[in-house]
């Protein structure tokens, strides 16, 4: 069994070394934003039929309105915005947008790399939707965005410290938190 | 001397009693009725078939904690809740049960009701207004405007039954009943239930107490005892309201075979599980949307409706 | 004094809703008058849940609400990052606790798609069958407390007498009635008991009979119509920017079903109908809904009728232990509630290194403020209802 | 129209729930009438004793522990081979999520499903079981619950 688990896994690797080279200039979505904003892609990948882009970080609004506006693309629905962190990198933050286009029935990924003090222009301005979705980023990642209307926590309270879902944020919380918790509700608490 | 003063006690004695027994178990009877509608049971844990739930529950109430918001205004809120069902308790004492069971008889009968409806409708603006709390004052304020506004439709769909029966005494105007006046004035009739609904506060026009918008409106604040008195005062004009529409449309006691206190409860009891039926049954306006049905269609009918009553009543 | 509260006012003109600027009009009609805030929740009987608005009101108008959510964040993200794929499986149960099956779903359908799985047929069938079930229970929940909220509380009992037909299914099949931790990477759990498909099969048959006694109620009802028609009104390109999806989009006339537009499992393979409706409002959304679960049901009878003929495995192979290779997907589908899709950046470890679930309650919540501005406090429960929201997921 | 002025719309709701006032109800009163779950239905957690020797199923290999999501179960074993055997095996029900992962990737179906339910309890220990209180009858376990 353990054997054959093994066979399968290395199955797995190889198909993945063999990814095949994709023509990227196919994609629409690619040939225009080169058109237009030749210096924006920094990198571009095909990865289980989904596209990613990653775009430079003072393109990004731009980018966006290109894919919402051209009647060739029309992205026209923001369906996720979601920061993720990657502390060994040298930019460690990075911004991943979802984008959607319902007439088309595509999805498009973008993806934004920042480092640890950068601001990412908020994208509030082309899908008001991007509101909340910045909110969460920042307050779970702590990406800051520009521009936007209002950059509050949104799901933990004003006064919370740091950002539960960098890597280096303890899954039980803060160092100390647990104990003073415990120690504010311990009389209530002694019997567990 | 002694003798009246007695036999008036005694009348008092009884007549309070049964309405008190009637409110409790009209509470028991709606929580029966709509749950065996909702495909339920409804009350069951209390004695058989839950029939001492209302005991169950006044003894509960009885017991509550009586909680006072810092931000109420003590007296008010105190004197709310009394004002609300003494107004509705003293209405009892006018209503003809049988020809002549009754605690008092007044000649202007149907305008004392009115009069004291009307004041009743202060203990609840007042309970919103004294709790000092934002929910409650809206509360108030809807109950405000839609208990004043649908008194006068109230007021004016008796007015067609009134004018056949040339009386404001209520054994007056069923006496003069040879055929229940329903027969004649159908439209006053339907009309006379709407506003009555809404008079009463009972879905779907309950919108002071819209407790899925209000948490529970003008009696949010209240617990205990001046809870339960909200309570019974809005039971108790129920059973008025049921009352006077048994008085004025179906002709009170009269009818045959059986007593004249039986058919008064017969047919009052109609009214009551109509109300109950409708509770069950619709959902509920909005606030300016009851305000628009009430100003726009409710008071040119009824006002047609008089007007026609009087032509026919000239011609015949 | 005066001065002051026209200082307030103008202040309060110029911040606006959080998504644009608040019709003046709207705000002061003919008389001049001081604003009134009122905190609805997060305890409140028809906020459905812990969900907190700040309603600024001109006498019951209102002019500007502020949602604030978080009362029920239970990290589910940052748990799942300390927790192998298989054992994230219940942690998306409790994301939407009335379509638990369909929120597994999404998860596993994410982690086939990352390690690319083939999964029998027979289970797939079951999943959609099961994905379906939920949908109509869910659906069932939203009217009964839709219903509730406006005021018809019989329809409540009415939808969960059926819903409570369901929950038997889902336990009868899974072991579990609300939380039923059913799908696993690779297909589901156990294959369905003898007897399922009977009791699935009588089910579809008196369902769309006891649709009926909604109807009664609601359907023509003057007052739901008054109540509904009109009422929180918005328009399908302004949806789309605020983030609807799912029933609440399709209810301003959007073709828009992930089942249909981007078909995953064997939604390509079944015949159903996606149910749009123009009237932008709650009455639409309510119709859509209506719509939705009488065609779940068609699609749960097919499901039956195919796992009657067929046997075979329902489950593929997989490793014990879960390794996906280096990458990322983004796998959408189509919950109950909208668009539930789930991002999953592996890192070639047991764990996922990042899970961003992105729930449909969430999005679709944007848009309440822009929904109720201008109209009235009983509006917003209509408008909560409508656009059926679950803390659980909201929150996450 | 006309069926607007006469209400019928209001009228065949009233109809529908005149209708539903003389059917039977569907509730059951839940203490003192029980519905019997169906038979995989995920209550409380047991642990199997093999009929015949009275021995545990249980070979203490500890994939319970390791598969459960809400790590509420502690194995300890004894012996080697076929001769191990559970000494500690302890499951925190107030942690426990029910999700069934233990059962089902258990190699020697040493632990099962009950059909308990009936976990509220005023004393959190009360959910703590231990090796005896797993393996026991779970009818039993009602009874301490009452007590």
């Amino acid at each position: 069994m353990a054997e054959n688990e093994k066979k399968v896994v290395q199955k797995k690797e190889q198909q993945q070394e063999e990814k095949p080279k994709v023509d990227f200039n196919k994609f629409p979505e690619v040939r225009k934003i080169k058109e237009k904003f030749p210096e924006a892609i920094e990198e571009m990948d095909y990865f289980r039929e989904e596209l990613t882009l990653r775009i430079k970080k003072d393109y990004i609004v731009k980018v966006c309105e290109l894919l919402r506006d051209d009647p060739e693309l029309s992205y026209n629905y923001l369906e996720d915005i979601c920061g993720v962190h990657y502390p060994k990198r040298e930019k460690p933050l990075e911004v991943v947008y979802h984008i959607y286009s319902v007439s088309r029935r595509t999805r498009i990924r973008l993806k934004v790399s920042l480092a640890e003090n950068e601001e990412v222009e908020s994208v509030c301005s082309v899908w008001p939707s991007a509101n909340w979705f910045e909110r969460e980023a920042y307050d779970m990642v702590g990406i800051r965005f520009a521009n936007h209307p209002d950059l509050r926590r949104i799901l933990l309270p004003e006064d919370w410290e740091g950002h539960p879902l960098r890597k280096d944020y303890p899954l039980e919380g803060p160092p100390g938190y647990r104990e003073k918790w415990l120690r504010e509700h311990l009389p209530y608490y002694n019997k567990l | 001397m002694w003798h009246d003063l007695g036999l008036a006690l005694l009348r008092i004695v009884i007549v309070f009693a049964v309405a008190l027994f009637f409110v409790a178990y009209l509470t028991y009877l709606e929580r029966k009725i709509i749950g065996h509608m909702q495909v339920r049971m409804g009350p069951m844990r209390v004695g058989p078939h839950g029939l001492l739930q209302p005991i169950a529950d006044g003894l509960k109430l009885f017991f509550k904690e009586d909680i006072v918001p810092t931000e109420a205004y003590r007296l008010t809120f105190y004197f709310a809740p009394i004002l609300c069902l003494v107004c509705a308790l003293v209405l009892f004492a006018i209503i003809p049960v049988d020809k002549n069971f009754m605690i008092t008889r007044l000649n202007i009968g149907l305008l004392y009701v009115l009069s004291i409806a009307s004041v009743g409708v202060m203990g609840i603006i007042l309970a919103g207004w004294s709790s000092g709390s934002k929910y409650s004052l809206l509360g108030g304020l809807r109950s405000a405007a839609q208990m004043f506004s649908y008194e006068i439709f109230l007021g004016f769909s008796l007015i067609g039954p009134l004018m056949i029966a040339g009386s404001l005494d209520l054994v007056k105007i069923v006496e003069a009943q040879k055929v229940p006046l329903i027969v004649y004035q159908p439209v006053a009739f339907v009309i006379y239930l709407i506003a009555a609904l809404g008079e009463i506060n009972r879905v779907p026009f309950d919108l002071p107490e819209a407790e899925s918008e209000l948490v529970a409106g003008f009696h949010t604040e209240y617990s205990g005892m001046k809870f339960a008195y909200f309570f019974l005062a809005e039971y108790a004009n129920m059973l008025i309201v049921s009352a006077i529409a048994t008085i004025v449309f179906l002709a009170g006691w009269k009818g045959p075979v059986l007593p004249g206190w039986l058919w008064f409860l017969i047919k009052m009891s109609i009214f009551v599980f109509f109300f109950i039926w409708v509770r069950a049954t619709f959902p509920r306006y909005r606030y300016d949307q009851f305000m628009g049905i009430g100003w726009k269609i409710m008071l040119p009918l009824v006002l047609a409706n008089i007007v026609v009553t009087g032509i026919v009543m000239m011609l015949v | 004094m005066a001065v002051k509260e026209e200082q307030q006012f103008k202040e309060l003109m110029a911040k606006g809703t959080s998504l644009g600027k608040v019709d003046e009009d709207i705000m002061r009609e003919t008389i001049r008058t001081q604003d009134y805030w009122i905190n609805m929740g997060p305890q409140h009987p028809s906020t459905h849940g812990v969900l907190r608005l700040i309603l600024s009101l001109q006498g019951e108008r209102i002019v500007d609400t502020e949602v604030v959510i978080g009362y029920l964040h239970r990290g589910t993200e940052k748990l799942a990052e300390a927790r192998t794929y298989h054992q994230i499986i219940p942690l998306t149960d409790r994301l939407d606790y009335l379509a638990s099956p369909a929120m597994n779903f999404g998860y596993v359908l994410a982690v086939e798609k990352l390690m690319e799985i083939e999964v029998p047929e027979r289970a797939e069938y079951i999943r959609v069958m099961m994905a379906e079930l939920a949908r109509i229970s869910s659906h069932l929940l939203w009217l009964a407390t839709h219903a509730l909220d406006i005021g018809a509380m019989t329809v409540f009992l009415y939808c969960f007498r059926e819903r409570e037909m369901v929950l038997d299914l889902f336990e009868m099949a899974t072991g579990g009635r609300l939380i039923t931790s059913y799908y696993r990477i690779g297909g589901v759990a156990h294959d369905l008991p003898d007897g399922f498909l009977d009791k699935v099969k009588e089910f579809c048959e008196i369902f769309p009979k006891r649709v009926q006694d909604y109807d009664d109620l609601l359907y023509a009802n003057r007052i739901w119509l008054s109540r509904t028609v009109n009422v929180a009104k918005i328009s399908a390109e302004k949806g789309l920017a605020l983030g609807l999806s799912g029933p609440s989009i399709r209810g301003s006339g959007v073709n828009w079903d992930l089942r249909r537009a981007n078909p995953y499992s064997v939604y390509d393979k079944l015949d159903f109908e996606v149910a749009v409706f123009d009237g932008c409002d709650v009455y639409a959304r309510y119709l859509v809904r209506r719509k939705e679960m009488l065609e779940s049901c068609k699609i749960v009878k097919q499901c039956a009728e195919y796992l009657e003929k067929t046997s075979g495995p329902v489950m593929a192979k997989v490793p014990k232990v879960l390794k996906p290779p280096v990458g990322e997907v983004y796998m959408a589908t189509e919950a109950p509630k909208g668009e539930l899709a789930y991002y999953i950046v592996s890192d070639g470890s047991q764990r996922p290194y990042r899970l961003k679930i992105r729930t449909p309650s969430f999005a679709n919540l944007i848009a309440l403020p822009e929904m109720v501005k201008g109209h009235l406090v009983a509006d917003v429960i209509a408008a909560i209802g409508s656009i059926d929201i679950v803390l659980g997921e909201v929150d996450r | 129209m006309i069926a607007k002025a006469l209400m019928k719309d209001l009228l065949i709701g009233l109809r529908r729930t005149f209708y539903y006032c003389f059917t039977k109800p569907i509730t059951v009163q839940y203490p003192k009438e029980k519905l019997t779950p169906f038979p995989r239905f995920r209550g409380f957690i047991r642990l199997v004793k093999d009929e015949e020797t009275g021995r545990y199923k249980c070979i203490a290999c500890g994939q319970c522990a390791r598969v459960c999501p809400s790590q509420c179960i502690t194995v300890k074993g004894e012996g080697k081979g076929k001769e191990r055997q559970p000494v500690e095996f302890n499951i925190d029900f107030s942690r426990c999520i029910y999700c069934g992962f233990c059962v089902e990737i258990c190699p020697v179906g040493g632990l099962e499903n009950s059909s308990f339910y009936e976990g509220a309890t005023y004393d959190i220990d009360w959910l703590k079981f231990d090796i005896d209180k797993l393996s026991e009858d779970y009818k039993k376990w009602e009874r301490t619950f009452k007590k």
